[in-house]
């Protein structure tokens, strides 16, 4: 019997960009979308963004747009998946709101979690009063107090915490947070223009369109001053100020300073809520935790297991434009599979 | 500072420290300098607690000087170590601490080499055998002499007579917690608390009712470095490093120094001297006395009431006056040069810019 | 005062705390293009003195930027001003004129 | 032909004799100042200069040339140079005409200067003789002569594109107001003299006004006006010249008098450059010239406003406009003058220079490359052979295609050669100079000079026209030959040594400032390139050829501002059609290559590929 596609269910799991986007895509396609999101509200880590990098383009401006009009789109917020069983074909789904569904097709857009930043101890996140991460800056921006921002003079900004870091098991960089720490250096040089801004990054790593120019902007418009040089250590003076340790490795002299504010760059790290998933359905991971797509070039939005798909940063860190570009991808890839059951 | 921040660290970094029965191994350097710190180390633990901590006259140095002085290949030192870890089983003991954080350390690695090689381990067998027809198993637990004052902080404080906390003021000692680098940069698992925010002396300190000060070149090493002091052309280096730690602590005003290791002793003590001998500069919260450097165990015996010239406080270049009168201890000026039974030891010369008494 | 045969060595480490930003900032305003650099090196790299004096125009700019004058203007004195960074930057700087700004502000000292 | 007055005086010549008394001793004082501010040497050339009767008649010529009739406007815009030369040859023939008039008819006047600048007020006509008439004739002639300038002037101000120019100086109140004198200082002579033509007589142009005049007006009553107003009128302007562009007028004589004692800019505003500044006239030619006048925002750096601001000693805006200057030297080569503003722009870089200290100590680690120090052919030539250096310069470091071409033309003529900095050298010192540096740029000189002594070479070959200028002009390297390659390889061709085949492909060379305007070497190139391809000319070209926008000169220019120049040159270049430019200097190379529709080749890698 030839099913229509409106007879065929898709779950996606996960309501960050990637989920949105499928699920718009697939529900253009005419198939039944059910959109699980844990957090009571759709959007990810773009819901507490205030603007994104290299444009300045506001975050709920995008998400705005992009949950517009869901279509037919089945969307639970404040929803977990309790159990899942795979069937002869297709998969049962059980939602923590006491939903059922036999999906036939299965989206992980799980994304990731942002480094914990205090498993860096040399940093001082949560010990050190004037110690932030990135995400707590854009809650700042959205207008979020941060009481550790307070009235800056002197601001530094810490690349590559969690992110090449063999120590922590995050040997892959981030993508995003070099374009995000200048972006973020950018924005709060508008705030404070008197501050003095350093970023202490390992490479600047400016490879999107529009990327550069947000670099070249922040040297010369902003006067933000790169230090290539891992921060080694932090501590606090008697005054609680942060004194500063790192190498000026383009003198080779070792580099001191004392801040009133330093925003570490957390990476991305895979998210663990996808564990159980994963071992449920036997789908492989990556020594770093990221699901393993099927091929990594021909075949990425593809897992091992038949009717299981992936889209976004559950694979591995991606920026939002790629993780959009996935999203579609995936949407395709489930309708060439499910035509052809 | 969040302490909370901290003590969710320390909770990462906890290690199981047997109450009881412990051969115990020696410090070389420490005999010498300050031999009142380990005598005082067994006496509280053996009269004062009733612990069983066995000691063999035949046990030797480690090695680890020599070693980290590029002067002896490790085997040597693993060697003398599986000798001292024969005596152990010879005397029927399990557990193993020592009193140098440097032996600590080199044992430390010792075992996780042999974890991780067993064919270095069974060659050490058989260079044990070789040498001196030995037989050896590897102690179940290996701890420092700094991790049992702390594993009996409650029981020093229970004893004590005159916590650390300045009697004219009430309010409590400044102290600053050095902790020499091989007790946990090298394998911050091993350690009471990691190597970030070590836990080892802060809590004895806080247990003893002192306050820690964290200045910003804690982490810095003493300024020893083995080669960087023993080669004379690089003493400069060593002066210079404890120089940036002095610098460093001296907006603190401490009170008290208090580290768990010999070298460390040593160096920040004497190096106060040099210091003020040479640039005129003196530390600490009395004006021109410098910071007294106390071990852990002349910290806990202090606190508990031992005599501080029976301890042996006069083998230190800082003078300890200012401190014992901050503390409220009761000591008799003129014993302090005075040696078992009233032998007189002779004054030492009083340098220029450090005061002494 | 004793000599002991050794003594306290100063810091090598650049200090920003102690680092007055003025002169370099009347710098960024006589010459923004110091802002640009990316410490590409082409200009070290293709200087005719390379090889036989220290100058390194972009440790010049870095040194300024960490307060290290001396070193940047000892670097200076061997420029010839020959313009072959000026070829070669691939930002664009004038690196010629920005040689011949950093020599008349910092001689002010 | 008598005296009309027995006093030979009137009230109304006051103003003239004041503004004239004015001026003369202005005038005097200046050349005073002048002499003695010239450096020691140079006073002594010229006062040697001055006793010397083939400089005399050199001067003369220049003299007449340039000051009166403006040869050099002539050969560049006709029409132009026709206003220019009628104004001031014939005003100088009026003075000279009233002056043999008064010689001959009342020669007891001479003394008097202010006689023969009025003489037809002064003097009856008695009787009509021949000599009489004729003089009458030239007066009027020349005053019609004067009278077409002037009309050509006053049109000029309103459509200065007929005459060539795009753009014309913008003038100053004093400027304007001398202009209006200078304006109506003809007319009302023609005025005065018509209506004194019934008395003094007068020729085809004053009789007919008069006789026009008398028709409608009691002609006797507006002789003494008319007069008074000529007298005011020269008398205004006189005082007024030294604050206004006329200026040139009496101090390019004595310019040119200094200049071809071979005196050479020393100060900015001291000596030689106060003759310099004030000889420029402002006409503006060469705003037109500049190749930074592309851009609006530019046009305050045109030499002329920059010779106006240092009159006026604005240091602050002379020196913007000084470091701004690519010392591209057209705007020396355009001016009628030829004020060497180049080089007033240049000892002004100098004298505002910090006085930084220069640490050239580590010079001596250089040595010459190994290959030239060390190849077989670096062994005495033997006798009548000539050996060749070749230093390649910083820049064609950059532009390895020169070096290599350069190397495979010599081998093929079977030269023996070396490369003398083949491993990178001392930079050549003109990047210095063009800064204003000298003081420093003495030391690569000297110890490049002693390199090139050591290697025994009689030839110095250079690819880098920056190199050739300053090795030419600032390096004393006597018995050794400097020679650009472009000089060399057309001697290679016409001793036969290499030969040529042509490929009929469409060349245009573009003359690389330093070469053209900076050492005169124009024909070489293009006689080579000739027997190559078929060789078109620029829109501009020869002196005139605009600047590539790479030039070292420009202290300032920004990248973005050197892109407009270079674009503007590659129009130029490419004005008939051409298929490849082709230069002959490693920065043209480097800046037209990125921006270039078409293919840019340097001269010696074009004589590779078309060599047999």
């Amino acid at each position: 019997m030839e099913l229509t596609n409106q007879q065929r269910n898709v779950v996606i799991i996960g309501g960050g960009p990637a989920g949105i986007e499928a699920s718009k895509a697939l529900d253009a396609l005419g198939y039944t979308v059910f959109l699980i999101e844990r957090e009571n509200r759709l959007g990810g880590h773009l819901g507490r963004w205030d603007r994104l990098f290299p444009y300045g383009t506001p975050a709920d401006d995008v998400l705005g747009q992009m949950t517009a009009s869901m279509g037919r789109v089945k969307w639970f917020t404040s929803t977990e998946v309790t159990q899942l069983n795979k069937l002869e074909r297709g998969y049962n789904v059980i939602l923590s709101n006491g939903l059922s569904v036999l999906a036939d097709a299965l989206l992980l857009t799980t994304g990731f979690t942002l480094f914990n930043a205090s498993k860096k101890e040399e940093y001082g996140y949560g010990i050190y009063d004037k110690v932030i991460t990135n995400a707590d800056l854009e809650d700042w921006f959205s207008g979020i107090p941060v009481p550790a921002v307070g009235n800056p003079r002197r601001i530094g900004f810490v690349h590559c915490v969690g992110s090449r870091d063999e120590k922590v098991g995050n040997r892959y960089c981030s993508k995003v947070c070099c374009a995000t720490a200048v972006k973020q250096a950018c924005e709060i040089k508008q705030q404070f223009p008197d501050a003095v801004v350093y970023c202490f990054y390992m490479d600047l790593r400016m490879f999107g369109r529009g990327y550069e120019d947000m670099y070249l902007e922040a040297q010369k418009k902003y006067g933000v001053i790169f230090v290539r040089g891992r921060v080694s250590e932090v501590s606090e003076d008697k005054d609680g100020h942060l004194f500063v340790k790192a190498e000026d490795t383009l003198s080779g002299k070792p580099l001191r300073v004392t801040l009133d504010l330093l925003v570490l760059m957390a990476g991305m790290s895979h998210n663990r809520a996808v564990d159980p998933i994963a071992r449920t359905l036997a789908l492989s991971t990556m020594e770093d935790g990221f699901l393993k797509p099927k091929d990594s070039l021909t075949a990425a939005q593809a897992s091992y297991c038949t009717g299981v798909f992936y889209a976004g940063a559950c694979t591995g860190p991606k920026t939002l434009p790629e993780t959009m570009a996935e999203a579609r991808a995936a949407a395709t890839n489930i309708h060439e599979y499910l035509q052809e059951q | 500072m969040n302490y909370e921040g901290k003590k969710r660290i320390w909770s990462e970094f906890q290690k199981e420290i047997p109450d009881d029965r412990y051969f115990y191994a020696r410090s070389c350097i420490r005999q010498n300098f300050n031999p009142g710190a380990e005598q005082a180390f067994l006496d509280i633990v053996r009269n004062r607690f009733g612990k069983d901590f066995y000691e063999d006259p035949l046990h030797t140095t480690c090695g680890g000087i020599a070693y980290h002085s590029d002067t002896t290949p490790e085997e040597t030192s693993m060697t003398i170590i599986a000798r001292q870890f024969s005596l152990m089983n010879q005397a029927g003991y399990r557990n193993f601490v020592v009193s140098c954080v440097t032996s600590f350390g080199l044992h430390t690695e010792i075992l996780q080499t042999w974890e991780e090689h067993p064919e270095i381990e069974a060659k050490i067998h058989e260079l044990l055998w070789k040498a001196c027809k030995r037989e050896f198993t590897k102690p179940d637990f290996l701890m420092h002499s700094s991790d049992m004052m702390y594993h009996y902080r409650f029981l020093i404080s229970e004893q004590a007579r005159y916590p650390l906390i300045n009697v004219h003021t009430g309010e409590p000692l400044k102290v600053v917690e050095h902790i020499g680098c091989h007790y946990s940069k090298i394998f911050p698992s091993k350690s009471v608390g990691g190597a970030e925010y070590p836990r080892v002396l802060a809590g004895l300190v806080e247990a003893l009712g002192g306050s820690v000060v964290d200045y910003p070149e804690r982490r810095h090493c003493c300024g020893f470095g083995f080669r960087q002091y023993l080669v004379k052309a690089n003493r400069g280096y060593s002066l210079t490093n404890t120089y940036k730690k002095f610098e460093s602590m001296e907006p603190f005003h401490p009170d008290l120094i208090i580290t768990n290791c010999p070298g460390c002793n040593y160096f920040l003590d004497r190096w106060q001297y040099v210091i003020a001998e040479t640039s005129g500069k003196t530390y600490g919260d009395t004006p021109g006395y410098g910071i007294p450097v106390l071990s852990s165990e002349e910290v806990s015996a202090l606190v508990m009431g031992y005599d501080p010239w029976d301890l042996g406080l006069q083998m230190h270049q800082v003078a300890v006056e200012p401190l014992l009168d901050k503390m409220g201890v009761q000591y008799d000026k003129s014993r302090k040069y005075k040696g078992v039974g009233g032998k007189d030891l002779g004054i030492p010369a009083s340098p220029a810019n450090i005061r002494i008494f | 005062m004793i000599d002991f045969g050794y003594g306290i060595s100063p810091s090598s480490a650049i200090n920003l705390d102690k680092f007055d930003r003025t002169m370099f900032e009347e710098l960024a305003r006589e010459e923004p293009d110091v802002l640009k650099c990316m410490a590409c090196g082409s200009c070290a790299a293709s200087c005719p003195t390379a090889g036989h004096s220290d100058m390194n125009l972009r440790k010049v700019i870095l040194l300024l930027g960490r307060g290290r004058e001396d070193e940047a203007l000892r670097m200076v004195s061997h420029c010839m001003l020959c313009g072959k960074c000026l070829i070669v930057c691939p930002r664009g700087i004038n690196t010629r004129h920005l040689i011949l700004s950093v020599t008349k502000i910092y001689q002010k000292k | 032909m008598k005296d009309r007055f027995i006093s030979g005086y009137n009230d109304f010549v006051l103003p003239f004799v004041i503004g004239m008394s004015f001026i003369l001793i202005y005038l005097a004082i200046g050349i005073i100042r002048v002499i003695a501010q010239l450096p020691a040497q140079d006073r002594k050339k010229f006062f040697l200069s001055l006793i010397n009767p083939k400089l005399w008649i050199i001067n003369l010529k220049d003299i007449i040339c340039d000051v009166l009739l403006h040869t050099r406007i002539w050969k560049r815009k006709p029409l132009l140079g026709y206003m220019h030369s009628s104004i001031a040859f014939g005003w100088f023939m009026l003075i000279v005409l009233g002056h043999i008039e008064t010689w001959m008819f009342v020669p007891d006047r001479l003394s008097t200067f202010y006689y023969p600048v009025f003489f037809r007020f002064f003097v009856m006509e008695t009787d009509h003789t021949i000599g009489g008439s004729f003089f009458f004739f030239l007066m009027d002639f020349f005053l019609l002569i004067v009278l077409s300038g002037v009309f050509l002037a006053m049109f000029k101000r309103i459509r200065s594109r007929i005459f060539g120019m795009r753009r014309t100086t913008n003038n100053q109140l004093p400027d304007r107001i001398a202009m209006y004198c200078l304006w109506a200082i003809f007319p009302v002579r023609l005025l005065a003299e018509s209506f004194t033509a019934g008395i003094a007589g007068g020729s085809f142009l004053t009789r007919p006004m008069y006789w026009l005049f008398s028709n409608f007006l009691t002609n006797t009553y507006h002789i003494l006006p008319t007069w008074w107003a000529y007298s005011t009128l020269l008398g205004t302007f006189f005082v007024l010249l030294p604050f206004t562009r006329y200026m040139h007028i009496p101090t390019e004589a004595f310019l040119i008098v200094l200049r071809n004692a071979g005196i050479k800019v020393s100060h900015p505003r001291k000596g030689y450059s106060i003759a310099q500044i004030y000889s420029c006239s402002n006409c503006g030619m060469c705003i037109d010239a500049c190749p930074m006048m592309g851009q609006k925002k530019n046009l305050r750096y045109a030499t002329v406003y920059f010779n106006r601001l240092l009159r006026r000693r604005n240091w602050a805006r002379c020196e913007e406009s000084a470091d701004k200057c690519l010392m591209c030297g057209k705007c020396v080569a355009v001016c009628p003058v030829g004020v060497d503003s180049c080089n007033i722009k240049r000892s002004l870089r100098g004298l505002k220079a910090a006085p930084a200290p220069a640490d050239y100590g580590y010079f001596s680690t250089y040595s010459l490359s190994e290959s030239a120090a060390t190849s077989p052919s670096s062994a005495e030539p033997a006798a009548g052979q000539e050996k060749i250096l070749y230093y390649a310069g910083c820049m064609t470091q950059l532009t390895p295609v020169i070096s290599k071409a350069v190397g495979t033309v010599l081998d093929r003529a079977g030269v023996n050669w070396e490369f003398m900095d083949r491993d990178g050298g001392i930079c050549c010192g003109r990047p210095l100079i063009l800064a204003g540096r000298d003081e420093r740029a003495r030391e690569m000189i000297r110890s490049n000079t002693e390199l090139i002594r050591q290697s025994g070479a009689t030839v110095l070959l250079l690819s880098c026209p920056i190199c050739y200028k300053v090795f030419r002009e600032n390096y004393d390297l006597k018995g050794i030959r400097i020679v650009h390659y472009t000089e060399y390889f057309d001697e290679l061709v016409r001793l036969g040594r290499i030969t040529l085949r042509n490929s009929g492909e469409k060349l245009v060379y573009h003359d690389p400032c330093e070469l053209g305007r900076g050492c005169k070497v124009y024909k070489e190139p293009r006689r080579v390139l000739g027997a190559v391809g078929e060789l078109v000319e620029a829109e501009k070209h020869h002196d005139e050829s605009i600047c590539c926008g790479g030039s070292l000169g420009s202290l300032t220019l920004s990248y973005e501002d050197r892109k407009d120049i270079t674009m503007h040159s590659l129009d130029n270049l490419l004005y008939a059609s051409p298929e490849r430019i082709v230069t002959a200097c490693p920065l043209c190379l480097k800046t037209f290559s990125p921006y270039s529709p078409k293919k840019v080749s340097d001269f010696a890698e074009v004589i590779v590929q078309n060599m047999n």
